[in-house]
This record gives structure tokens, C-alpha cells and sequence, in this order.
């Protein structure tokens, strides 16, 4: 336990002053340190919960304007408390659990999910200076943490003792372990010219006027958003990939067993994800938080769900891929594509042909 | 090929086995001794100019005083319609399966023995589906079936 | 596809009764080896009204309503197969209006079943859009027969001879504009469908079946022309005035998922122009021949069959001269397309088998009837 | 795999496709949306449509049209209308209850085409749901509070002869547009009533839904 308090994580120079106020009260450095970490922790948990509701509120709105009817319209102007009355509902749900269930697994897995889901926002700068902890291993902490929705996906498949269930904890442990491979390869494109794997950095590295985003670094910038964004709708378990939780086929593949607060963590999971795949696209392709006018925070947040959207249009517009065909696409298509765009941006650098 | 032609034609090369029936009230109507359905079935179906390839219907019918089995069939080739009975007191209830002339004739038995009680001799697999799996009230479809629940239509007197 | 050595087991997996894509009350029992289904067994029987039972104590008239729920998404095919049967046994001459709004009628209905097929298959394939836009179509459908019926589902529109209202003056412009939306809203959903890689992935070459094998079976309807066997009962065994409109009869050759559906619009086309000629042409006149309530048809029999949404829908009719039938034997195409899915669906993956059973677009009253 | 120059032509094709369709889903985001938020918006109903069936009674005296003539009953497909109309002494039929049954009745019209007194109609309401089943088994008087403010074209060859009744009305033409009110407690119009009042006929005894003997001669 003390070894990895021993280095403890320098926090960024916006929340380091509360540590300093906690050792100016005279609390000893450890318990200054915990504290801190628990006061940021309340912070971006209450942060990303407000957000993860406000996306779900609008991904039924979005897809009911597209579908041509209202979306909530009976809750408050325009239903903007619906989510909020979904939250209690669910709190106050009986957990109904299956007897013959995997006690252990059934019980941990959404809490990994949630987990999982939250902590990738440690490294995730939503403005200038407005980052946790600016690690200089940014970009790999979050690959690794976003690994951990695999484990908790095949907990919750194995857990409730369901044919369905099991299937589509398979199905999701295939999909995301394939498309992890195309999706570090673009990141990489990215980290190339960036020259570093911090978030911070990244950014920095595509200061100045929009058009030194990374998007726009032609020729490999536009194929590597491409892929990446593929790769990421893969990664969150969307349509057209969302075959772990297919309805028509699996029922509801992974969470069937899970209802009330069990199933709220999964359900809440998943668009705290979809937010995490959205704010990496906008810090690696689209320029983090930099912008004319505006607060850096706000241009984030824009970008962001700008990146959102898309991931939603995608959602309530295309049919869902099988299983082989969805591995098939993965492993012919973009891999090769993502690994020929890293070796081009390579040569291309040593080249020095970028700008 | 009209329907009097089809008459014709059928009178002059199945004289033995089919005879015409005149309550058809639209398409021609015959009907056949139970003993040779399947060959007359395969008949029908592999004639050169009759290919009667497409089964459409078989209904039994409980006229209180037998059982009766309609076989509706069509071509698709000639656009020709023909429906041909077979009729059969009620204590020998067993029919052969034209399961193997038309495939398609596979639930439609399995239906008639469950809901009638006529048993098909080489059916490949009569097994009760329609009725519930505890079903033990007998054969609902026959006229004089009756059942503690069953509630009557009640009569009105004209 | 087992490594040697490595033991693996089939599980069975119940597919229904309850389930999001058996339209209705079906179990299929499926035995899977992981993804693929290695066996189907279709265990019906969930929905099963005795409707044969029930109309053999009705009189004629009350058989009608009787038959809407035999097929509730073409209500009014299975109430015209019933007065049809009726009429021939009586041979009763109906009015020239009454055919007319008979055929217009049964065509919107068409129009309508087939927007359903639209939805519900791209829902089963993962896209949730389309259900939304097939229905919004239907809608409009639905009010035309509200307006002259007064139901939006069971519409017991027809009666023996005839029609049970005539329409009002506002139903024909109404109907033209109607047809006319939906026939660029098809092309719509044709752009939106038909071309996107991942939809074409995942229907064409999916549950092909051969020509003999959908006649051997008696499937009939878009099932049948869509591996190639252009039999039609409007054109093949005619009835009521179709042979006055001239429409044509789309076919598709190798019968997988993408021509039964693609199959499907084009007949939506057909029916939009079908009605279009109908609606110029409906002559003056009344809407029901003189029928009395107390309708006895001379002894006979006849079976009937008409060219419904799902295939050939028939009843094989019995009177003895008193005023209620000996027997109603009714047919549904979905009986015979639910025999066919264990022939197609084995040896697929569970998405594909999914898919498949869309595009058959069985509906289980028809089947348990 | 296919030769490379058309695997680029499929991909090329492929994600010009998925745009349209991306555009097609996303042109919808600006169209108003056609559904109506039922309990504020209600949809209007057309006045053909058959929702819930009712008893009419004459305009001017506001007793019922129906001259218990029992053809209603018979052409029911599901016996959903039970008629109790003993003979009284001069040979006359008095209507003693007129039972519909609601669980059973599958609305299909029939009811209103048999009657030729036009005593009975399908109004278009549609909103009469309750708690229980037996509270859908409505009574003589139920139906004809129910049916007060329906329209109706009075088609009887013989206006009733009431006493207080003059001349045969002539002006019976109803005006064709039923303005359907349809608040969930339709409170009936002040009507002096005429007839005496009828005792409350019980709902048919056993009625407790689907599974009751209505063996009744």
C-alpha cells in the first residue's frame, strides 16, 4: 500500500491548491493526499454523472426527432428531468437476482463497469489546464483502463448463469479485444507527431490555427479519424457494432439478468463511455480545447458533442453487422489500412514532410 | 386448359379412380377410395400435362356421419385448380401420409390427427402442437365433442 | 470446426415464446454449437382460438367478424376470402362499385401489411429507424379506413355481396394523395436501405431457397416469387376484377433475404398502381347486393383462395343449406413458411436465422389460427 | 479478396452509401414530428369510427328508441348483448334490461346494422376503461347516459306517438358533424325524465367475466 503512495501522483498546478489547504489545516502528508484524491474523485464522478445523464436525456430526444416524434416531452420543458426520474426509478427497482448466479462475479461486475468507465477521466483534459492529473503516460493509461469494460462485459455474461447472457459476453470480449488493435494503431499516428503520449502535450502539439488539428495533417490524419471512430463505436458497443447487447438476437445479451441499481451502473457505463471515446477523438484529432474566443472548456465540450452526435446518427441510422462479419471486417479491413497509415505517417515524418 | 377440359381429361385417364362429385361449387371436385391416395397423388403430380406440383389444403370434415378428408391442390406449371375427397366411416380412422408426394402436407396431417383423432400411418413426426400439452379432452374439432368448460353459443328462438 | 480433443457441447436455447423477434407467440427451440444453429424446432400453438370451432356455430354473417383476428395485419383479406367463398356458394352477382372498393381496399391493406414487413424486418436486422417511418406511412393508411370503416385493425368492412358502407366523398382525393406520399417515401426507404454496405452484408445470399423446394413446401406469395416462380393468384387463378388493372408481377431469382424484401416495395409499387387505376375507374351505384340477414346458401362447397400480403390465404368452405356452415377450413401462407424455417435456418448463425425469420414475415395467428 | 481496384471502389462506394443514408435519417432531424401527446392532444375522431357501443334515446321525449325487438342480440357474433323484455298485458314487449357486455363485445358493428329503430350505435369514444371487468358490464341506464350526446340520423319510419308529442317532427335532421365530446365523465344533459324509472337491473347473475354459462333461453 505505501509503495504506490511512495510517488504519488503530482496533480495538475489548477487542484494542487487543495492539497496545500489541507496541509495548511495541519492534517499529516498521506492523509492530505487521500483526502485530495477523494475530494477530486466527488468532483469528476459528480461532473461525468451530470453529463452521462444529460447525454442519455438527448440521445432520445436525437433519435426521436430523427425518428419524427418527440422524444420525452412530459417531464419539465421538453421531458429534462426524464433521465432524473429514470435514475430514481431504477434506485428504487427491487434487484431481483437469479438464484443459481455466479455470487461473486454477478455482484462485481458493474461496479468494474462503472469503474472501468470512470477512471479513464483522470487523464482527460477538458480545458486549458482543467485535467486531474496531466500523467505523461496520458494516452496508454487510457487504453489500458478502457480494457477493463472486456473483463466486466464477460463477468456480467458468465455471472447470470444465461444462455443469452453468455453469448453476448463472448461476442463482446471478441468485438473489443479485435477492435483494440486498430484503434491503438491510429492513436499511434497521432502520438507520432505529437512526439509524447500526454494528453497535454497532444494538444499543444496542434495549437495555433484549426487547421494544424491532427485531422487535417493529410495524408494519414482524415484515415486515421476514420478508423479511429470506427474503432471507437466498437470500443462503446454501438450500432452497427452493438452486437453484445443485441436486442432482436440475445435479448438483451449481457445486462439480462441485471435490473435496478445493477443495471443503471451498466446502463451509465456505457454513455460515460461513449463520452470517453467522443472526449479522445476531440483531444487527439480535433484539437483539444483550443479555440478563438470562447473558453477553452467550452470549445471541448462542443467538439466533443459534435463527435457525440456522430456516434448517435450512427446509432439510429445503420443495421447491426454479425458477429463473423463484424471480426472479418475488423481483421481484413482495418487493420491493414490503420498499420499502412502508421507506417506512411512514420516515413513521412522522417521525411519531414509535415507541417 | 379450361375446366371442362381438365374434366375431360381426368374422366378419360383416372376413370378408375377418381369420380366426379357434383356439390363443388367453383373448382371440380372428385373423389377417390382411401386405399390408393398416395399412388393417385403421385399421379397427379408427375401426369405430363396435369403437373399438380402445389398442395394447398387438406381439410377433414366430421359430416356426423363420417369423416371426410379434402385435398386441395393446384399447378403452378398449367394453372390448373382441382380438389379430390376421400371419405371413411369413423371406427377405421387412418389415412396414409402424402407427406412424401407433397412436403408441404407435413403439419397440416399432423393437425387433422390432433384435432380430429384420424391417425396417419408414416407421418414422420406426429406430435401434438396446437392443443395444450396436458390436453386430455379429446379431439375438439369433431361435431359431437363436448367438455366441462366449453361454453355454448347460446340459441336464440327465431 | 471443434479442435480434436477439445470437448465441446450443443446447448439448447429457447427462442421465444417471448421474444423480441417471433412476431407474436412462437418458441423456437433451437440447439446452437456456440454462434451457429445446428437445429430449429418450431413449437406453436400459443395463439390457437379455434376460429374453425367457433365459426361452425355462427351464422354467415357473424362468421365475418369472427375471421378479422384470423389475420389481424390483412384484416380485410380474411373477411373477403370468407364472402367470396360465401357469395360463390350462392352465387350472388355483386355490384360494380362494390368491387371496385373491394379491390381498393384490399390493395391499401396490402400497402399497409407490407409497411409493417418494412419495419419489423430492418428492426430484427438492427436498424430501429425505418419501423418508425414504415408505421408513420401506415398511419395514414389506417385513417383512410377509419374514415369509411370506422376500425384501424379488425375492419369488418366487408359483407356477403358487397361492402357495409359506402365511402365519402372525401375518401378518394384523400386516398390519391395518400398513394402518392407513400410512393416517394418507398423510394425513400429504398435509398436508406438498399444500398448501405452493412444492410447488403447482412441480407443478400442469407437463407437462399431454391424454386422446387418453395413449391414442394407450399410457400406462396412474395416467398415463392422471390426464388423465382412468377405465380400470382391475381393473374394465375383471378378473381374479382383484377384482370381490368393492369399491373405486373415482380420476381426475383435466387430468394435470400434481400429479394424477399426488396420483393416486398416492388409490390408496394404495384399495389400503389393498382389502386391508382381504381380509383379512376369506380363506376356509380349501390355498394352491397341485396343479401338477408338470414342468408342461407344452397348445400355445396368450394375452396377459395386470394393473394393476401403473406401468400395464398384460402377457406375451403361446407354449407348443408341451414344458416351456419358445416365447416370453415381456413388457410394461412405463414403455416407452410413456418414449415420451411427449420429446412433453411439450420447450419446459420443465430443473427442470420433472426433475419431469415423476418423476411418470412410470419405472423402467428395465421399459423395457430 | 477480390482484386484491390474494385475492394477500393467497394469501400469508396460503400461509405458513399452510408452518408445518404446518414443524410436521409439526419434531414428528418428538421421535419416536425406527426405523433400527438395523447392525453393533452387528442386525435379526432372520424364520426364513422366504432368505439364503444351505446343506447340512443329520442330527441324530444329522451326515452329510448328501443322497441326490444331483440335483432341486435341475435346478429352479435359474441353474445355481448343480453335482452330481457317480458310481454307485459296487451301482448306488448316492455324492455326490462339491456345487459352489453363489454369484456366480450369485439366491436365490429353488426349491432347497428341489424337495428332498423336506430336505438343503437357505436359512438366513437374509446376512452372507458376501468379497474374491474364487472364494471364493464353496463346496464339499461349506463349505456343510454353513455349515449345522450351522440348524434344520430333518426331513421324510424313511425315517430313515437307520445302523448305529449304533436306533430311528427320534421326538423330531425341532425347536423352530419358528431362533435364527439370525450372528457372521461360525459355528465348527461338535464332531460326530464319520462318513463318511470326503471329498477336497477343487476348485471346478469355469475357474470364475473370470460367464464360465465350464459345459457339464458
Amino acid at each position: 500500500m505505501t509503495l504506490a503512495l511512495m510517488q504519488p501522483v503530482e496533480l495538475s498546478p489548477t487542484f494542487l491548491w487543495i492539497q496545500h489547504l489541507i496541509e495548511a489545516i495541519g492534517i499529516g502528508g498521506m492523509w492530505s493526499i487521500v483526502i485530495t484524491y477523494a475530494i477530486l474523485a466527488v468532483v469528476t464522478f459528480g461532473v461525468l454523472a451530470l453529463l452521462a445523464l444529460f447525454l442519455v436525456w438527448w440521445e432520445r430526444k436525437f433519435a426521436g426527432h430523427i425518428q419524427q416524434r418527440f422524444g420525452p416531452m412530459m417531464t419539465g420543458w421538453h421531458g429534462w428531468y426524464q433521465t432524473i426520474m429514470d435514475a430514481v426509478k431504477l434506485l428504487q427497482k427491487e434487484d431481483i437476482l437469479v438464484v443459481t448466479r455466479d455470487r461473486m462475479v454477478f455482484f462485481w461486475a458493474p461496479i468494474i463497469a462503472f469503474v472501468a468507465a470512470f477512471a479513464a477521466y483522470i487523464v482527460i483534459p477538458f480545458g486549458n489546464g482543467i485535467i486531474v492529473a496531466d500523467l505523461n503516460i496520458g494516452i496508454l493509461y487510457i487504453i489500458a483502463i478502457t480494457t477493463f469494460t472486456i473483463i466486466s462485459l464477460l463477468m456480467a455474461g458468465w455471472g447470470s448463469n444465461n444462455k443469452y447472457a453468455l453469448l453476448g459476453g463472448m461476442r463482446s470480449a471478441a468485438q473489443v479485444v479485435s477492435y483494440e488493435v486498430p484503434m491503438v494503431a491510429s492513436i499511434l499516428t497521432v502520438v507520432l507527431f505529437a512526439g509524447s503520449l500526454s494528453m497535454v502535450d497532444i494538444v499543444d502539439s496542434q495549437s495555433g490555427w484549426f487547421y494544424n488539428w491532427n485531422i487535417f495533417r493529410l495524408p494519414f490524419g482524415p484515415i486515421a479519424f476514420i478508423t479511429y471512430i470506427i474503432a471507437a463505436t466498437a470500443e462503446a458497443n454501438r450500432t452497427p457494432f452493438d452486437i453484445p447487447e443485441a436486442e432482436q438476437e440475445l435479448v438483451a445479451g449481457f445486462n439480462i439478468e441485471y435490473s435496478g441499481m445493477q443495471f443503471a451502473m451498466f446502463f451509465l457505463a456505457e454513455f460515460v463511455n461513449m463520452f470517453t471515446v467522443s472526449a479522445i477523438a476531440t483531444t487527439l484529432f480535433l484539437g483539444g480545447w483550443t479555440g478563438v474566443l470562447l473558453p477553452s472548456w467550452m470549445w471541448f465540450l462542443g467538439k466533443t458533442f459534435a463527435v457525440v452526435a456522430l456516434l448517435m446518427l450512427f446509432r439510429w441510422t445503420f443495421p447491426r453487422l454479425r458477429v463473423d462479419q463484424l471480426m472479418e471486417f475488423s481483421w481484413k479491413y482495418l487493420v491493414p489500412i490503420t498499420f499502412a497509415n502508421l507506417i506512411l505517417a512514420g516515413w513521412m515524418k522522417y521525411a519531414g514532410w509535415y507541417w | 386448359m379450361t375446366k371442362d377440359e381438365l374434366k375431360a381429361y381426368i374422366e378419360s385417364n383416372f376413370s378408375g379412380k377418381l369420380t366426379a362429385l357434383d356439390t363443388g361449387r367453383y373448382d371440380l371436385l372428385f373423389e377417390t377410395k382411401k386405399g390408393d391416395l398416395v399412388e393417385l397423388a403421385r399421379a397427379l403430380r408427375d401426369d405430363e400435362s396435369l403437373k399438380f406440383d402445389y398442395l394447398c389444403n387438406i381439410g377433414a370434415i366430421d359430416t356426423r356421419e363420417r369423416f371426410e378428408i379434402v385435398y386441395s391442390i393446384a399447378s403452378t406449371v398449367n394453372l390448373l385448380r382441382l380438389d379430390f375427397k376421400i371419405a371413411f366411416s369413423y371406427d377405421d380412422a387412418e389415412v396414409e401420409s402424402v407427406q412424401t408426394v407433397w412436403p408441404a402436407a407435413n403439419w397440416y396431417e399432423r393437425e387433422i390427427w390432433e384435432l380430429y383423432g384420424i391417425d396417419i400411418k408414416n407421418h414422420d413426426d406426429l406430435k401434438r402442437f396446437l392443443l395444450p400439452d396436458d390436453w386430455n379432452q379429446g379431439h375438439p374439432m369433431r361435431k359431437d365433442w363436448d367438455a366441462p368448460d366449453f361454453v355454448r353459443f347460446p340459441e336464440f328462438e327465431v | 470446426m471443434t479442435e480434436v480433443g477439445l470437448r465441446t457441447e450443443e446447448f439448447q436455447v429457447n427462442m421465444g415464446p417471448h421474444h423480441p423477434s417471433t412476431h407474436g407467440v412462437c418458441r423456437l427451440l433451437l440447439t446452437m454449437d456456440g454462434e451457429k444453429v445446428v437445429k430449429v424446432e418450431p413449437y406453436i400453438g400459443y395463439l390457437h382460438r379455434s376460429i374453425e370451432k367457433i365459426c361452425e356455430n355462427r351464422t354467415y354473417h357473424q362468421c365475418i367478424p369472427i375471421l378479422d383476428p384470423f389475420e389481424y395485419v390483412t384484416a380485410l383479406s380474411c373477411n373477403y376470402v370468407f364472402a367470396l367463398s360465401a357469395e360463390r356458394l350462392a352465387q350472388i352477382e355483386v355490384p360494380e362499385r362494390a368491387e371496385f372498393l373491394r379491390v381498393i381496399m384490399l390493395e391499401l391493406n396490402r400497402i399497409a401489411s407490407h409497411l409493417i414487413f418494412f419495419g419489423t424486418t430492418a428492426m430484427d436486422i438492427g436498424a430501429l429507424t425505418p419501423f418508425l417511418y414504415g408505421l408513420r406511412e401506415r398511419e395514414m393508411i389506417m385513417d383512410l379506413f377509419e374514415m369509411t370503416c370506422g376500425q384501424r385493425l379488425t375492419y369488418n368492412y366487408i359483407r356477403i355481396g358487397g361492402v357495409s358502407k359506402d365511402i365519402l366523398p372525401a375518401f378518394v382525393p384523400k386516398c390519391r394523395e395518400t398513394i402518392n406520399i407513400i410512393k416517394d417515401k418507398v423510394d425513400e426507404y429504398e435509398a436508406l436501405l438498399n444500398g448501405n454496405p452493412i444492410w447488403k452484408a447482412r441480407t443478400i445470399g442469407i437463407g437462399p431457397l431454391s424454386g422446387e423446394k418453395a413449391i414442394a413446401f407450399g410457400a406462396s406469395g412474395p416467398i415463392l416469387r422471390a426464388s423465382g416462380v412468377k405465380y400470382d393468384l391475381r393473374r394465375d387463378d383471378p378473381y374479382s376484377i383484377y384482370d381490368r388493372f393492369e399491373f405486373d408481377i415482380p420476381t426475383r431469382q435466387n430468394g435470400d433475404v434481400f429479394d424477399r424484401y426488396v420483393l416486398r416495395l416492388e409490390e408496394i409499387r404495384q399495389s400503389i398502381r393498382i389502386i391508382g387505376q381504381a380509383l379512376d375507374g369506380i363506376p356509380e351505384g349501390d355498394f352491397k347486393a341485396k343479401v338477408s340477414l338470414k342468408f342461407k346458401p344452397p348445400a355445396g362447397e368450394a375452396y377459395t383462395r386470394i393473394e393476401n400480403s403473406r401468400g395464398e390465404m384460402g377457406v375451403y368452405l361446407i354449407s348443408d343449406g341451414t344458416e351456419k356452415p358445416v365447416r370453415v377450413k381456413t388457410r394461412g401462407g405463414s403455416y407452410n413458411h413456418l414449415q420451411l424455417i427449420p429446412e433453411i435456418a439450420t447450419d446459420c448463425l443465430i443473427a442470420d436465422l433472426v433475419a431469415i425469420f423476418a423476411s418470412f414475415d410470419i405472423i402467428m395467428p395465421e399459423v395457430d389460427r | 479478396m477480390s482484386d484491390s481496384s474494385n475492394v477500393i471502389k467497394d469501400i469508396f462506394v460503400g461509405l458513399k452509401e452510408l452518408i445518404l443514408g446518414m443524410g436521409i435519417t439526419g434531414k428528418h432531424l428538421g421535419r416536425h414530428a406527426v405523433t400527438l401527446q395523447y392525453p393533452v392532444e387528442k386525435m379526432e375522431m372520424p364520426e364513422r369510427s366504432r368505439g364503444i357501443v351505446v343506447l340512443l334515446s329520442d330527441k324530444e321525449t329522451g326515452g329510448l328508441n328501443c322497441t326490444s325487438c331483440m335483432l341486435c342480440m341475435r346478429a352479435c357474433p359474441t353474445a355481448a348483448i343480453r335482452i330481457e323484455a317480458p310481454r307485459d298485458e296487451n301482448k306488448k314487449r316492455q324492455l326490462k334490461s339491456f345487459v352489453v357486455d363489454n369484456t366480450i363485445c369485439c366491436f365490429c358493428g353488426l349491432c347497428e346494422e341489424a337495428c332498423n329503430f336506430s336505438a343503437i350505435k357505436m359512438a366513437p369514444k374509446y376512452e372507458f376503461s376501468t379497474w374491474t371487468r364487472e364494471e364493464l358490464i353496463w346496464d339499461k341506464d349506463k349505456l343510454q347516459e353513455m349515449g345522450r350526446d351522440v348524434d344520430y340520423v333518426d331513421t324510424r319510419k313511425k315517430k313515437p306517438a307520445k302523448a305529449a308529442a304533436a306533430a311528427p317532427k320534421a326538423d330531425a335532421k341532425a347536423e352530419p358533424k358528431a362533435e364527439a365530446k370525450v372528457e372521461p365523465k360525459p355528465e348527461p344533459k338535464p332531460e326530464p325524465k319520462v318513463e318511470p324509472k326503471v329498477e336497477d337491473a343487476k348485471p346478469h347473475p355469475g357474470a364475473d367475466g370470460d367464464s360465465k354459462e350464459n345459457e339464458e333461453k
